[in-house]
């Protein structure tokens, strides 16, 4: 039953989708979703899931564990990047800028990895809580601050950047598009519940699904075309990277969601998280804060390897981990 | 007709606002800032909408400034460009309205 | 109840999503909806709404009321700006250009704050009827007739500007998206009737809420900028303004609709028509007719204040205003 | 009962929303759909017809007529550019280039007439198979080649253009968008099936009409423009090519169907895609391979006159001809 | 090599039409416009998107001219900057074909 | 600061990429495409988004250059639009950093 559930998750016309944009845009073709439709679809996705996670914990008693879990997410997503530095400049030579910035992706997500895998949860019938949302969103920031302490030491003393001012990369990371989207919408959907749902779900609810396919055809074109123009830059070291680096996360959190005996549904979603890797948020941070370091590294890796990976083996990778652990 | 200078910066659009803030604290009286849409540079191609974070557009922001500014802003710019992705020129502009600029 | 309704409508996830926009917009976030993605938008809505108009217009049978109803529209959105203009020269020492072009605007109407009244009187279950449409699309053009007599003495008599062409003016603002848009889908909809609203109604009837929540997140982002940008060219008279403006068109409306013994609903909507102010058609217009009035003023006013304000407080205000009237 | 047809074909929402796009443009409103969003719809559009015909084609057993159908349909592509050639030159004054390049479109087709077409047919109850899909993307590319041949003579033989690339015209027309993403989605919904449809038809299926209006309204806006801009280059015999050459393409194909004895359906949906004129694919494949011919001329036939003339007047009339013909 | 001059017009947009008339009427060539999409002058930021009408974002519009025509055309575009919100600059360019300008 | 040459290509998007081939094969050190949205030229008006296939757009491309290289470059431009829609100008600019381009 549990290939079963793998293959269902790969064949899905979601991940379909995305193989599809993976193999047009590794194949040359020019075809491209335009830039203002695809933000807006992630707006869109946002919301959606911001929504339904606000609703769900509207219904819900919310008892002290949350705050653990909370504690436990931002902790994850600061010390993750530390392993994951040491991993890099292990098995690559990639040098100390480069590799921090790397490394601030991996503690990050990827919120449509996790969307992704909510869905295959979903259409395996496994509940997952609806604060998992709000544990997302504060699994963003965190890697940020590590990737900086990382980069420290290899930073040049020369003083600050023309025209930078204090406060504009705290501005930057904490009020960005997908933090205030998914918190407001988190809120919204947690204050109005069910009831301020109704009249909105057949917008936010029922074509979601589809919606995904038409967002992930558009990550599809994109993770074909930085892997394709990326991929010289990057070493076998740094491209294995890509695949090891979300599998050592899961495993650690898989270890972690046992000793605080979650639910299966949100030990899946934590796993997940942990092996995702940002390619929005976090390239957006690194080019304000270590623009010395080389988006072709980071953006092929997170966007290029580790993405594809999650979507079409990760996932179900992953629930596999999460039932044996929860069993 | 009056001699001014046309400075053209192409910069990444992370450091954009910095930019901004270059010029302004500098005393021009104006500038303008046109998206691109691809580009090349170090062997490796550019193009918009490929990346999501938008992390590695660039935009071309033009100022036409009075030739006493330029030894303090092309310093500031020369500083920006230093750690940012960018590329400044300069040229010459003749315009009607000396007071305006 | 009363209080009910008002508590129901600021709290419904339409109007929760324009104050998440517009608060990240006061507190700087960089977010944005792409353009074209949010002009879609606008189109989509226009077309749901002309059509939903167009239907029930379909279904009813048309009095004379209906013109005498048109002409009183025409007429508010045609006298309006002389009052405002009077009320902006008294309570702030705007100059005659800016204060006639801003008058322009309280003249004319905006159409989302028209939807959300929609939404809002449809919520508390009172019938509207779908003429209301049509003297919503009436009303925008007059008052920018009005703002040009206005302005008239203000005007340099140095001739036409370069490149100005006869008509263009009459052109950009008969022909503008929203007038275009509205009318057409209103008489596609009264032409085809429910039958032919059958097979697009799920697109253009079921997912409308939902949508609106998306498009108001723009819209107060929009809103939040305008009103951080613009508020320093405003004195206390101009900012307030934009809150008794609407106010005392309000409650000239409400004394007009008593008078036409029209139906709870269509006066809340007339009343909110009146109260409203423009923030696309009638800027534009501006621009090549008053080119030398300042935007910063006249947006800040409509987008930044006004419109706020109506959507919050304004229309669960006006509501309550109509009820006492037809009672 | 077919003058029904034909009246319920014209009179649907659908070739309202384009005429009312047509009048607009033709009356010079400035009113546009912005292009990423309706570039955005346009992707939406080929994705749930792929997926719609996959899904048919996954509930159906193909026989070896699907082979010869396919063949035909290449053939038919490939051959009509020869006599439109000829057409033109007869009739209009037009150069040997433009000839060519304008005979390339009418080989072609319009996916956004057929699906029209759908439509049309689905209203009045008659059945088409789900590969027509797969016809119509086989139709798309080989006008093109036929195009090149018959220009080769009127080309200068001074070597290639600068910064020219072998497979570039290749790559550029197999793999366009709509090629990409008609086939990946018509073999997603065949590998995925009727199951793996279910979840996604909320998107796909359920708002599709609605979605159609918007995209049509949009592209009444272009036709009208291409038209306004362009009917000063075309005398009148190259203007009535736009309506007569339809018309022989569609008496061909319908002698064909009914040689292949076809059914109703398919038979009006060949007739369909031979009688429509691309202006998406062939045009830009056009500015690569011959440059010197004039979009103005190519684009406001295929655009401007012969995908308006099919929209309102065309399908019914293939309808009824399939009717006549199949009967 | 020929020597042409260059106009650079950066305008608001409600006023395009109107600079396009301009051009157009004086007899130049062609001419090309580009979107903008942020600016500043007067102590105030613009930005493109932040406004629903659309009546803030400025256009960029070139022109390669012949300086015979230049007397006449600048002259129309005081006229029209004098009106609108809008910045005007000339520069010398060389070409390769002197009658295609 | 150094001189440069500033080359400044107006091309019709469909020729895009043979443009950028052009430019990368001469050996220039980048070069950066802008969006156009509308133009005249021979008479006609073109406008962005009023056709779907985009085969009429139009793109600017700038390419800050090193004199040596112009020999070259502007005679294969040349050959570009001999073929495709374009017009091409040259101009004198001022960097700061010699080696960048
Ligand atoms: N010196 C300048 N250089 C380039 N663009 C300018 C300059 N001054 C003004 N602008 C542009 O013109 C707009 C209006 O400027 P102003 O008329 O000074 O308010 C600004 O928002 C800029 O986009
Ligand atoms: N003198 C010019 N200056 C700037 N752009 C031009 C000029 N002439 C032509 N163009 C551009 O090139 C396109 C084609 O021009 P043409 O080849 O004259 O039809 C026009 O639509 C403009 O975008
Ligand atoms: N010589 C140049 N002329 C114009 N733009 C350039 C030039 N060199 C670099 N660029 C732009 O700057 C970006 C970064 O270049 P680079 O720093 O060389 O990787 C490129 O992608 C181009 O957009
Ligand atoms: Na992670
Ligand atoms: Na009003
Ligand atoms: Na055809």
């Amino acid at each position: 039953m549990s290939l079963d559930l793998a293959l269902s998750t790969i064949l899905s016309p979601i991940v379909l989708f995305f193989v599809l944009g993976l193999f047009a845009a590794l194949l040359r073709s020019q075809m491209t979703v335009p830039e203002a439709f695809a933000k807006g679809l992630a707006i869109y996705l946002m919301m959606a899931i911001g929504l339904k996670g606000g609703v769900e914990m509207s219904k819900a008693t919310l008892g002290p564990d949350i705050l653990i879990l909370a504690a436990v997410a931002i902790l994850l997503s600061f010390l993750i990047p530390f392993l994951a530095y040491n991993a890099l400049r292990i098995t690559s030579k990639m040098d100390r800028i480069n590799a921090a910035a790397t490394a601030g992706h991996y503690g990050s997500i990827s919120i449509v990895t996790f969307v992704a895998a909510t869905q295959a949860l979903q259409y395996a019938g496994i509940v997952t809580s609806g604060y998992m949302v709000a544990i997302a969103a504060l699994m963003e920031v965190p890697a940020i601050i590590s990737a900086l302490l990382l980069a420290r030491r290899g930073l040049s003393k020369g003083g600050e950047v023309a025209g930078s001012e204090k406060g504009e990369l705290f501005r930057e990371v904490m009020l960005n598009a997908s933090v205030v989207v998914l918190v407001g919408s988190l809120i919204i959907g947690w204050v109005t519940g069910e009831q301020g749902m109704e009249k909105i779900s057949p917008f936010f609810v029922t074509p979601f699904q589809g919606v995904l396919c038409l967002f992930l055809l558009d990550m599809g074109l994109s993770a074909g075309r930085g892997l394709r123009q990326g991929w010289r830059d990057l070493n076998v070291g740094a491209l294995s990277f890509g695949i090891y680096m979300p599998l050592i996360s899961a495993a650690i959190t898989a270890g972690i969601c046992k000793a605080l005996s979650m639910t299966l549904g949100d030990t899946a979603l934590l796993i997940t998280l942990a092996a995702s890797a940002s390619y929005i948020a976090v390239p957006a941070a690194m080019r304000l804060a270590l623009p010395k370091a080389k988006p072709s590294i980071y953006l092929t890796l997170s966007l290029g390897v580790t993405f594809p990976f999650n979507l079409t083996l990760g996932i179900p990778l992953y629930i596999l981990l999460a039932q044996w652990v929860v069993s | 007709m009056f001699s001014k200078k046309r400075i053209e910066l192409i910069i990444e659009k992370p450091a954009f606002k910095r930019a901004c803030r270059v010029f302004e604290d500098s005393g021009v009286t104006g500038y303008t800032a046109l998206p691109c849409m691809a580009g090349y540079g170090n062997g490796n191609r550019w193009q918009r909408g490929t990346d999501l974070s938008a992390s590695r557009d660039m935009v071309m922001i033009i100022s036409i400034v009075d030739e006493d500014l330029l030894p303090k802003i092309t310093q500031q710019l020369e500083n920006l460009i230093g750690a940012h992705i960018g590329v400044l020129s300069l040229a010459d502009v003749q315009v009607i309205r000396d007071d305006r600029f």
